[in-house]
């Protein structure tokens, strides 16, 4: 089955960022696609690569990163809402890309579920 | 459909939103926040044993030991599920309705 | 629960849900955005009020005394857009105090256990 | 003290909470989308007009103006201020808890 | 409110209050950064939970599950710390089935009317 | 009057921001002084340089900058919610700086109020 996740808020202050993240982990392993994951609203602030948390912390971006590299998941932080927070090709961590909104609506078409997970 | 709350019923009424609006025998999941909703011996829990009876409840169950409450009683009616029964209850229920 | 088209495109039920009020979060804002961008794709497209979600559609919002952008325009362009579905669910407008002329465009208001059918009928739902 | 509330309260506990600790006579000042709290007409009106008699209830105009709410009907005994006003009882007021 | 010292120096009461619960949101960790450093600071720091804030001191918690930090273990330490007053608002615990043994720490449990006169008495409060 | 203020959100989700904003400049037009704005928990991301939300929409980052340099307010974001979240020296606008969370303290013992602004 091909999911497709949207993720409404940033890493550190939500906890639906890691429940995002588990449950495309959890879907990977059950042998189900994850077609995308699309960064909406402060979703988008996922994709900052300078971001360091503590050592003995999560490192959510890194660990986004490194799903796109095993799994192939497509990481697309929308172009507008990204502007607005300063989350821009320059400082954009491996794996994401930017892009436009109409991508999360094409993931919706082409997945058999859409979950959303936000504040 | 499966539909999911993820803030604590004392905090917020998305849960109660859901519960207004989902169709009777409607899969609910309680995620993050949310678990504390399942709880015996809350406030609350009266009304969630009886949204129990009129729809199919389940809660996450590393959101319940992350707060400590893996072995917690909770509301009759009620099953845990870890991440993979998460995807399993949104593919088999058709769609999916995020309560936020 | 989608249908498939005789050309063979697959045409879905979407629903974009509103449950927040304006200008206190910026969710009301970009899911306009989102609900504009959507109305592009060919798609059967639900757009539902519910809840502080009604509070968008409140006649003269006058955001400009926070600074802010006055989007509540942007609910009467939506019908140019072919987003015609928009529903608003009574029992959350009543609780407010709010009728049908205190808002920007006319809708369809309905019940809610209405709301709960066609919500149940959906393929994609979307909320902020 | 001045207490600040800024959820509306008919998704969060925020007001309500707030209600609960704040000391007879204390100020209250709605911002945001608390506003809808000092609005007559909506079924939390009558519990804010009894709150407007226990503590000294005030709702900054802008967010009111901002959500189409500048002429609508305010409960009995809630005052308008803007942000000068609302800097003023910060100032009187000893000192500040805002209820997030 | 606040009290002079005889070196001239200004004591204030200041107050955390935590109302939420831990892990959802990232609040509680940061503010118990935040009563950490306040505690460097020879003030008269007063830590008080109350609504679902009390759920960050249940004991056993294990947030390993989400892959997060159990920072739990923190609140003992904040004794050796110097903070002392930590205050916990019973009707709070027991409208969660929540009892004194429950927590990690020994803690005052006041009422409701107890904890609303303690933070009028404040010169400083923090929330999150 | 002495004001010290904490954002505890991010720019353009929540008002939260906004409202920090026009109590401080209604405190500076009402003779007040605003000692600092002090950015915790997502508050770090006020300070973006890359922020450039659309025309017609209020710049929040440009915003805050000007007023430190109208004012001299003094615009402090904690050193360590701010690496988790990416915002480093590296990224933040005129006017703001890196500091730690006891000049939020400090703040609150100086100033003559502590306002808090959240979600």
């Amino acid at each position: 089955m091909k999911f497709a996740i949207l993720v409404n808020e940033g890493p550190f202050n939500h906890q639906a960022v890691d429940t995002a993240y588990q449950f495309a982990r959890a879907a990977l392993a059950r042998g189900h696609e994850v077609l995308r994951v699309f960064f909406y609203y402060d979703g988008v602030h996922n994709a900052h690569r300078h971001s360091a948390p503590q050592a003995d912390e999560r490192n959510i971006v890194a660990r986004w990163s490194k799903l796109a590299e095993e799994h192939g998941v497509d990481l697309a932080v929308c172009v507008a809402a990204g502007l607005r927070r300063g989350v821009t090709e320059a400082v954009i961590a491996p794996g994401f890309r930017i892009t436009g909104l109409g991508q999360l609506i094409e993931a919706g078409i082409d997945a058999d579920r859409t979950m959303v997970f936000g504040d | 459909m499966l539909h999911t709350v993820n803030k604590s019923p004392f905090e917020r009424n998305t849960l109660e939103a859901c519960l207004k609006r989902a169709v009777p025998g409607a899969a609910i999941l309680l995620i993050e926040d949310a678990v504390y909703a399942a709880l015996a011996g809350t406030t609350l829990a009266d009304a969630m044993t009886s949204a129990a009876q009129r729809f199919e409840v389940s809660v996450l169950g590393p959101d319940l030991a992350a707060r400590g409450l893996e072995n917690a009683a909770l509301v009759e009616g009620v099953t845990v599920v870890d991440y993979g029964g998460f995807v399993d209850l949104a593919a088999a229920k058709g769609s999916v309705q995020a309560w936020l | 629960m989608n249908e498939q088209d005789t050309d063979g495109t697959v045409t879905k039920r979407f629903m974009i849900v509103n449950r927040k009020a304006p200008h206190g979060t910026v969710y009301a804002l970009e899911v306009l955005e989102m609900v504009l961008i959507s109305a592009m794709f060919d798609q059967d497209v639900h757009v539902a009020f519910l809840d502080d979600g009604v509070w968008q559609l409140r006649r003269g919002q006058m955001p400009g005394a926070l600074e802010m952008k006055d989007f509540s325009k942007t609910y009467r362009a939506l019908e140019g857009y072919g987003v015609e579905k928009i529903y608003v669910e009574g029992e959350s407008l009543a609780e407010r105090g709010l009728s049908e002329q205190d808002l920007v465009i006319p809708v369809e208001v309905i019940a809610r256990a209405d709301m709960a059918r066609l919500m149940d009928g959906m393929d994609v739902v979307l909320t902020a």
